[in-house]
Order: C-alpha cells, then structure tokens, then sequence
C-alpha cells in the first residue's frame, strides 16, 4: 500500500499541522497532539479523541455545536494520559469537562487516568463510554461492546447540550442517553494499512469480506464471500434490529459512515438498501448522514448507524453546527 | 541483586530487544489486534531507556517512577498504562532503596502484578499479559532466589506460548472471539521477553527465546 | 478490486435513488438521471455534470448558493443530451440556465447539442467550459486543458452570483472569471474500476505514481517513482505556479482535494506543505477546502487547485452554501 | 444494394459484434482514455437494435433517424454524438428512399463523415474514427460499386491499424501525449468493425477481422 506521506514516525504530527493550516478556526496547543477551537466558549467542555487514522474523527469534530478538543494518539492507538490532561486543561472553563471515550481498554485507561489526574487538580470532570457496535457480543466477562462511528452522535448531541449552556451532569446524562440508544456494525472489503509497519492489518482473497469490522484494523467477528449490497446492507440491519428492538413507531437517525476506500457513489448504493428497509419496517427516519465520518485510514467498507430519537435528542441533532467535518444549520 | 545500575542496564536491553523483535509483535498484534503492540513498546521502552540512561538516580524508587512516567507519556494504548501502572508499583515497593534483594524483588513483582489487575481488570486465562505475569510472581513468591527467577523466566516463556490457545475475553483480541485461538498474545510475548530481560540484568545467563513469528 | 454494489448497469440508477433517499431537500427527476433541489428558487439556474464516478460531484453541490441541478451520465461518461435537456428545462424559471461543462469532447459535445435543443424551445441558455488542469499543454491543435476539481470553484462561485439575482450574462461572465483563474493539477498513487469492466484502469507498479492525471482513471502525463508527500506537492505546485503566474500579491482560495481512497489524515499531510510553500511565496490564503470533492471513484490520490481571487470573486466565495458536500455560513 | 431489410441486418449484426468484442475496445480505451468505449457502443447499439428490429419504417430516413436518437440517447461520452451524428447525416442523404444505390451510399457515407468533422473538428491523423471514415468514404467514393465497398472495408482496417503510431492530438487519449502511441484508437476500431459489417449487410462474404486486443 502507498502512503501519502514524509516519514512513518512524523504522521500524526504533520496531519495536525495541516490541519490547523486549513482551518484558521482550530489551534494546537503547542507542544501536544491537542486541537481545540481558536475561539473557547464559556460552556460545559467536551474533550473526545482516541488513536489518529480515523479522520475526520476526531479534530474534524472540534468547533461550535460539536467538541472543543480532539486529542490524537499515533494510528490506532490511544493517546496517552498526559495529552488528554493537556486537552482538559486547555478547554476547562470552570464549568467543567466532559471525556467522550470509545470502549477500548487502551482508551479507557488513558482517559480514565488523566481524568484522576485532571480531578486531583480540582477540575470538574465527568466521562461517558461509547458502545455501540453490536457485531460484538456484550457480556459482563468481557471487553463489551466496542465504540465505533455512533460516537459522532455523541458528538453532535452532547455538543448541542453543553452549547446551549446545560451543566454537566446534563450534558453527561444526554450523551448517556444517546450511546444507550444507538447501535452500529461495519464491514470491510478490504484492509488498511498502519503507516509505521507498512502491512495491511490482514488480508482478504478477492471475493472475501471480512463482517462485524472495528475501526482500527483488527479483522472482524467472521469472513464471508462477497455477496450484492443490498444482502451486506440486510445482514448488519438484521442485527442491527435485533439488537436494538428499533421498531415502529421509533424515529431514527441514520448513519452511513465510509471506512476510508469505498467511494461515495457506493455509499448512496447501500444507503438506497437501508432506506428501503427501514421503509418496510415502517420505521421513520428524521436525518441522514453519508459519507465519511470515523474511518479506518484507506480500509475500503462501511459501518451503518441507527440512533433511536426521543424528542429530546432529535431537537439537539438538529441544533446547528459548524465544524470541519460537519456542518448544519 | 537488583541495583540501580542493573535496572539501568536492563531498561537498555529490554529496549534493544523490544526494537530488534519489534516487527514480530506488531505482526502477532495484527493478526488478533491492531498491529501496534511492538511499535507502542518500542517507542515507549526506547523514551525509558533515553530517559534512564544520563540520569543519576537516588534510588531504585526514582528510577521506576521516572520509567512509569516515560512509558505513561509515550506508548498509549492498553500497553501504555500497564507496563508504566508495574513500575509505578516497583517505585513504590523500591521507595528509598538503592539495590533489593530477592525477597524484596518478589514483593515488587507482586505488587505490579497486582497493580497490572487492578488497572485492566483481567483474570488468568483471558489472553493478556496476565497470564504472563501470574506464574512468573507466583515463581520468584515461591522461591525468592537466583533459582525462583529463572523458573519466573521459564514459565513466563511458556505461559506466553499458551497463549495461542486461548481464546481472548480480555483486550482488542477479545472482538475476534474464537477466531483469536491459534496467535499468542502479542502482550504475553512483550511479557516473557521483560522477565527474560530483567533476569538477565540481574543474575545473567539466561538463554532467550528467539521468538520468531512462524512459531507465535 | 471489490465493488459495494448490486449489478454494474444499475449503478448510476440505485446510486441516484440513495442521493434523494438520504437528502429529502434533494428530488430526482423522474424517468431520468437528473438530481434538482426540491424547492427551487426563481433565479439563473446552474446546471453541471458529467460521468458519474466523481462524487460528490455533481450531486452533491445541488442546493442553496450552488446548483440548481446535476445531471449524471455512466461512470465517466458524459450524459446525453436528452438528460442534460430534461434538466435545464427542469430548471428553467424564465430568467435562462448556464451550463458548467467540464472541457472534454464528450461532455462539450452532448451539453452543447441540449443547449441547441434547449434555445429551440426558447430557453435562454449560457455554457461556460472549465479547463484548469495545468498537466496538459494547452494549443489551439489540441483539445486544450481538461476539467478537473476546479470546477467545484465555479459552482461556489457562480452559484452564489445566480443565489444574489444576478442575471445570466453576469452569472456567465463571473463564472468565467474563475475559470480564467483557477488552476489544478492531481496525481494518483493507485488506479480506479469502472464497475462495468471491472479491470483497474491502469496498472501501477508498488513504487509508481502517475503525476498529471486526470479524473476518468486515464493514465496521467508521466509516470514517476514514489517520493515524499513533501516532492509530490512541490512538483504539482511548481507547475501550478508556473502556469499561473500567481504571485504576491495575490490572494487564493486552495482546494486539496482528494480522488477517492487516500486517507483524511494523507490530505492533511500534502496540506501542510502546500501552505508552507505558500508561506514562503508570501501568496495569502483566503480559504481552504481539503477533503473529496470531485473524485475518481476509488482511485488513491490527489488534486491542487488554486484560485486566484478578487474582490468580486472574495465576496461570493464567501456567500452561504448549503449542499449535501459543501456548507458554509 | 442497401435496404430497409438489410439496414436492419446491419444494426442488429454491428450490435452482436460490439457486445462480442466490448472487452477489446474498452481495453484499448483503458490504456488511452477511459476504459468505456466498448460499453458504450455497445449499449447504444443493443438500444439501436431493440428499437429498430420490431418497427416497420416508411423509408431509410426514418429508420436511420430512429437509430440516431436511440444513439443520442443510450451512448453519452464522445462516441454518442458522433456516431448519431453519422446517422442523423443518413437520415438526411437517404430521405424518402426505401433502398438505396452505391452512389446514394457514398453520398450519404461522405455527408456522415462531413457530419463527424463538423461536430468533433477534428483532421486526419489526430487518432480518431476520422482517420478511418475518410479513406472509407473515399473509396466508396470513388467506386460507388461492390469494389468500392470491399476497398473501403479493407482500407478502414488498415486506417484503423494504422492509429495505433500516432499520438492523439484530439479526443481523451490527447492528454496522454506521446504515450498515446503504440495503441489503436478505440473509436477507429469500432469505425473499421462498423464498416465491416455494413459491407457484409449489403454485399455479404466479408471475411472479419478477428481485432485481438494483443495486435491492437
Ligand atoms: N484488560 C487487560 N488487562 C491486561 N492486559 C491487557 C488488557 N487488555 C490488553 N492487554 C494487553 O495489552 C496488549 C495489547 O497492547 P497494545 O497493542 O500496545 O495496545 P492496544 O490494544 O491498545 O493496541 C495485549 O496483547 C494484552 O496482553
Ligand atoms: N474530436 C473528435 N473527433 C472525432 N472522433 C473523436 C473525437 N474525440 C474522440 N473521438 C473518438 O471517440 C472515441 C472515444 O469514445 P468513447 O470512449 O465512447 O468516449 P469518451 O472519450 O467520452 O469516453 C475515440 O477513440 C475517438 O475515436
Ligand atoms: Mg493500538
Ligand atoms: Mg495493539
Ligand atoms: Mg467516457
Ligand atoms: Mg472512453
């Protein structure tokens, strides 16, 4: 796989450069892997973040309606505890932090230490974990479910809460109610490549897909041949559906998210599928995303999302925002 | 005995070590995780060792504590928090001291054993460096001797290799259920080297494992 | 390589069904390939397209401030001049429609036989031709320069001069100033499949790039071997600049734009050089735009565009836009 | 002689054969341009022929006209066009006639390639179908006979061939400058398949070329 790139070791360093060159809104705080706005509200904070190579997840997020950081790691892997603390500290504005984490236990501790460190300083902090990949058995002995692309709905939905001023604790039970309510799986045809071993995270004869795909890589819960869109689309709604109970008359949102490689004309072909579904099942959707929201550097896939609307929550998804990555008014 | 500048000497190696096998844990690590274990432990062992190196040291106490710090501001990752949480339980165990005795050295394993369960929250048997850890303390808490070392080393070794049986419920292997039966646990490996390295440093000797990926 | 979809010759067809699925401010027109905003606006309409393959364009710019419809033929083939006719009468609220062809015979050829149709039924009609790809050496003995992501320039632009009531000739005539001002250049790191064939569209060695490509998969000027991302800018951007003759001090808008498969994270990195270079050349940027935004399919690679500004240029560069691929406030 | 009968032949026959051969035109558009032209011509072709095998048609005009707007409306790219425009230029030669002599096909083969010249401007040698059109409505031209036809047959092919030296100044494949050269023009080939089976529609016995892709 060719990389557009200098040198493996200085990736991330050089994305957040470019970043901060293209968008004048956003700053670094120098000296970290920290990019917050330019232009800090006085408002409950929100800090989300995890390993680089999902881009736009998560600097892409950062501004009005969405988050005030994103702390990027090297690809893949999670940041470490003093460049979430340093995020923290730099978008406190008394009012509180909240840490958006996904469920990966490199994420949790990273951010769950930092946390202990950013609350010994008297900071007011709280955090919520995101899961909603349902490829993935959840269980008690286990790693859970992980966080995959609905963390862009946490995103948006806490971004609107803590924007129109909420507390924290207020912000923190909207984004609890969000992940409690949304549900995703992915697939890939094909897999990615991390800069620093120049290796594709595993490898796919031509008519293999890999389901239940993460974001970072890994293989997913089982292989199978390559069959039409609209049987992949059936297959992660099936049990999308199952285990969430999403039926009428809930409302959703949905999200088609791209994993990197897969253009977005067949983005449209699978979303088509998914609004058909839905459509039998006389489920309604209130808003729809394609495109490329939290992606796996160049792996070539696509992750559905469904998020279960209350009127609390389809209020604040369509409060205005404007980031980067996402903008609505 | 385990002294300042044996602590030194085996935070170098482990960090050459951890450089020359690091494509074979980011493989390991690709076929059940995200491919990033060698590349996180080489970069944060490496900060350790650049860190440790110049630095005159009081104790064993600063020492580890500036080792956690390292490993805690560079590898990320589930690693990351781990290995710096066991140095930080050295430091703590080794407050004040300027070499420990093998009595003294069980003690610190243990505590970074416990330290290590505490953090990921893993039991013996979920494929994490758990499995790893556990006979190795149990060995040197046994025997606390230049004998219970090399038996820590051993069975760490093979503890390590077991690995590849299990089918993991703990760490980013446990998404793959069942399909992460027949690869050991990249971590485990990282584990096995540690007390090869360490035991090295301190009574010398040891035959390591080559470790090489068609056997993993 | 894999493709996400159901069958090759309902591609374009199911793509379209999950544009309007997913954007309801979107319509199809029915019984053809044809994308207008559901409430249309009684203004200079603007109409572009081209071959699919190249979203989000043109769909995705249809909307407030951009387009008023797309028109989309086979992958990377132009559309008939029957469709690219039921669109601009589609469009047509008495006040004329300009046509955005990008300069290939194919697309020159059928929009300019509607357009005849079009002033056979009365409709006042305007085309302008965009030719801002630099690779190709431009003489009155050959096709002359293709049109590639700047385009996307000219429906911002024009857009919002048809979005303010300007009337056509100056709705032309401004979109003509961009054209006369914006110039790109794009390379590939890995060709694209046109769904119906199924081959990839060149074959590239593992060290190979392809400097001066265009955005139908057609192999590019030369090829070369892989170098930095840092090389890579600074050759397309030497071209650019001596092609363009831009110079302090002139202001630019820049899009980095990417042509299918190359990560977020990679267009940040080519990003970061091209405002260092720019830095250098004391050229101001106005704004930036990096992300997909006239693509090949799922070819790995990128394109530059800069856009030499004015005033007049400035002003309606920075009008609202809301379109499913490019908002602004 | 051309009839409506053998018109009809001809479309149907010239769809059969681009379906066939689809693979090879858009391999030679795939090195030079962009891999469609295969797919298209023989979409617009296949919609030609379903359209024109079950009418009834007045005269030549009509069915010529009915082929044009089937091309205008199924093809699309740079071929749509020019191809229509060949038989919106029949239509007009051959109005109101049911059959036509070989005069009256080397006038109307001589306005289709007037027609082709105005809509894409392009000259001898720029690597289009005008390379091939041009020897094969001279030939006709000048032997408006069954010789004439079979000339015109063979010097299309060999026109045909003979794009592959050149480098493209017009069309997709001019972007490519000098690598242009060292592959057929794809629209040349399917303008020399053209005129191979028109001539067999109307004189039969044409021996076909095979159009391998290695050769071209
Ligand atoms: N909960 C846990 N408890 C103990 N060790 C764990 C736990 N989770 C993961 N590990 C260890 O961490 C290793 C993976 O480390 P690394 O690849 O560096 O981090 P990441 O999984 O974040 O990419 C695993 O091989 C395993 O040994
Ligand atoms: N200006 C022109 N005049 C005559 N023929 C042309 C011209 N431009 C292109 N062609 C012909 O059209 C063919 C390409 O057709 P096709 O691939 O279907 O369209 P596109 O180039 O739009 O993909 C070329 O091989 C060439 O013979
Ligand atoms: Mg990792
Ligand atoms: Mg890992
Ligand atoms: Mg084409
Ligand atoms: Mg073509």
């Amino acid at each position: 796989m060719k990389k557009l790139l200098n040198q493996a070791d200085r990736y991330v360093d050089e994305m957040l450069d470019g970043i901060v060159a293209a968008h004048p809104e956003l700053k670094r705080v120098p000296g970290t892997q920290v990019i917050v706005r330019a232009h800090p509200k006085a408002k409950v904070a929100l800090v989300s973040g995890g390993g680089s190579g999902h881009e736009p997840a998560h600097a892409g997020y950062v501004g009005d309606g969405m988050l005030d950081a994103a702390v990027s790691g090297s690809v893949f892997t999670s940041p470490t505890p003093d460049q979430v603390l340093a995020a923290i500290r730099a978008v406190d504005q008394g009012q509180g932090v909240l840490l958006v984490i996904k469920n990966y236990t490199g994420d949790v501790m990273n951010f769950e230490m930092a946390a202990d460190l950013a609350s010994m300083e008297g900071i007011a902090i709280e955090k919520v974990i995101v899961a909603d990949d349902v490829a993935v058995e959840n269980s008690t002995y286990t790693v859970g479910k992980r966080g995959i692309a609905g963390t862009v709905f946490v995103h948006k939905i806490a971004g609107a809460a803590a924007e129109a001023g909420l507390e924290l604790a207020e912000v923190k039970r909207i984004a609890e109610k969000v992940i409690q309510n949304v549900y995703s799986m992915g697939m890939a045809l094909s897999p990615c490549t991390v800069p620093a071993s120049g290796k594709p995270s595993f490898e796919l004869g031509e008519d293999e897909v890999e389901i239940g795909i993460g974001i970072h890589g890994e293989p997913g819960t089982h292989r199978e041949s390559l069959r039409s869109a609209d049987d992949i689309v059936d297959t992660l709604l099936e049990r999308i559906f199952a285990k969430s109970g999403i039926a009428p008359p809930d409302r959703v949102a949905v999200m088609l998210n791209g994993l990197g490689a897969t253009p977005q004309s067949e983005l449209y072909i699978a979303y088509r599928r998914v609004a058909e579904r839905l459509a039998e099942r006389r489920i309604a959707v209130h808003k729809t995303l394609v495109g490329e929201y939290m992606t796996s550097l160049e792996m070539a896939g696509f992750s559905i999302s469904l998020l279960k609307l209350d009127d609390e929550l389809t209020r604040l998804l369509d409060a205005p925002a404007d980031t980067p990555a996402h903008r609505q008014r | 005995m385990l002294t300042i500048e044996s602590m030194q000497a085996f935070i170098e190696a482990y960090a050459a070590r951890l450089e020359e096998l690091c494509a074979v844990l980011d493989d390991l690590d690709n076929r059940i995780g995200d491919g990033d274990h060698g590349t996180n432990m080489a970069r944060g062992f490496r900060t350790a060792a650049d860190r440790t190196a110049s630095g005159t040291f009081q104790d064993l106490g600063a020492l580890c504590q500036t080792v956690a710090m390292a490993l805690l501001s560079s590898v990320g990752g589930a690693s990351g928090p781990l290995y710096a949480t066991a140095f930080m339980r050295f430091a703590q165990s080794w407050n004040v001291c300027t070499h420990v005795d093998y009595a003294k050295l069980a003690t610190g394993v243990a505590a970074a054993l416990e330290g290590l369960r505490a953090r990921g929250k893993a039991e013996v048997g979920e494929k994490t460096m758990i499995d790893v850890w556990t006979p190795a303390a149990d060995a040197i808490a046994a025997h606390p001797d230049e004998t219970g070392l090399r038996e820590a080393v051993s069975r760490a070794t093979n503890a390590a290799l077991a690995t590849r049986d299990i089918a993991a419920t703990k760490g980013r292997a446990a998404y793959l259920g069942a399909r992460s039966v027949g690869t050991c646990d990249p971590g485990s490996i990282s584990s096995a080297m540690f007390f090869e390295e360490l035991a090295d440093a301190i009574a010398g000797g040891v035959t390591k494992t080559t470790w090489q990926t068609s056997a993993l």
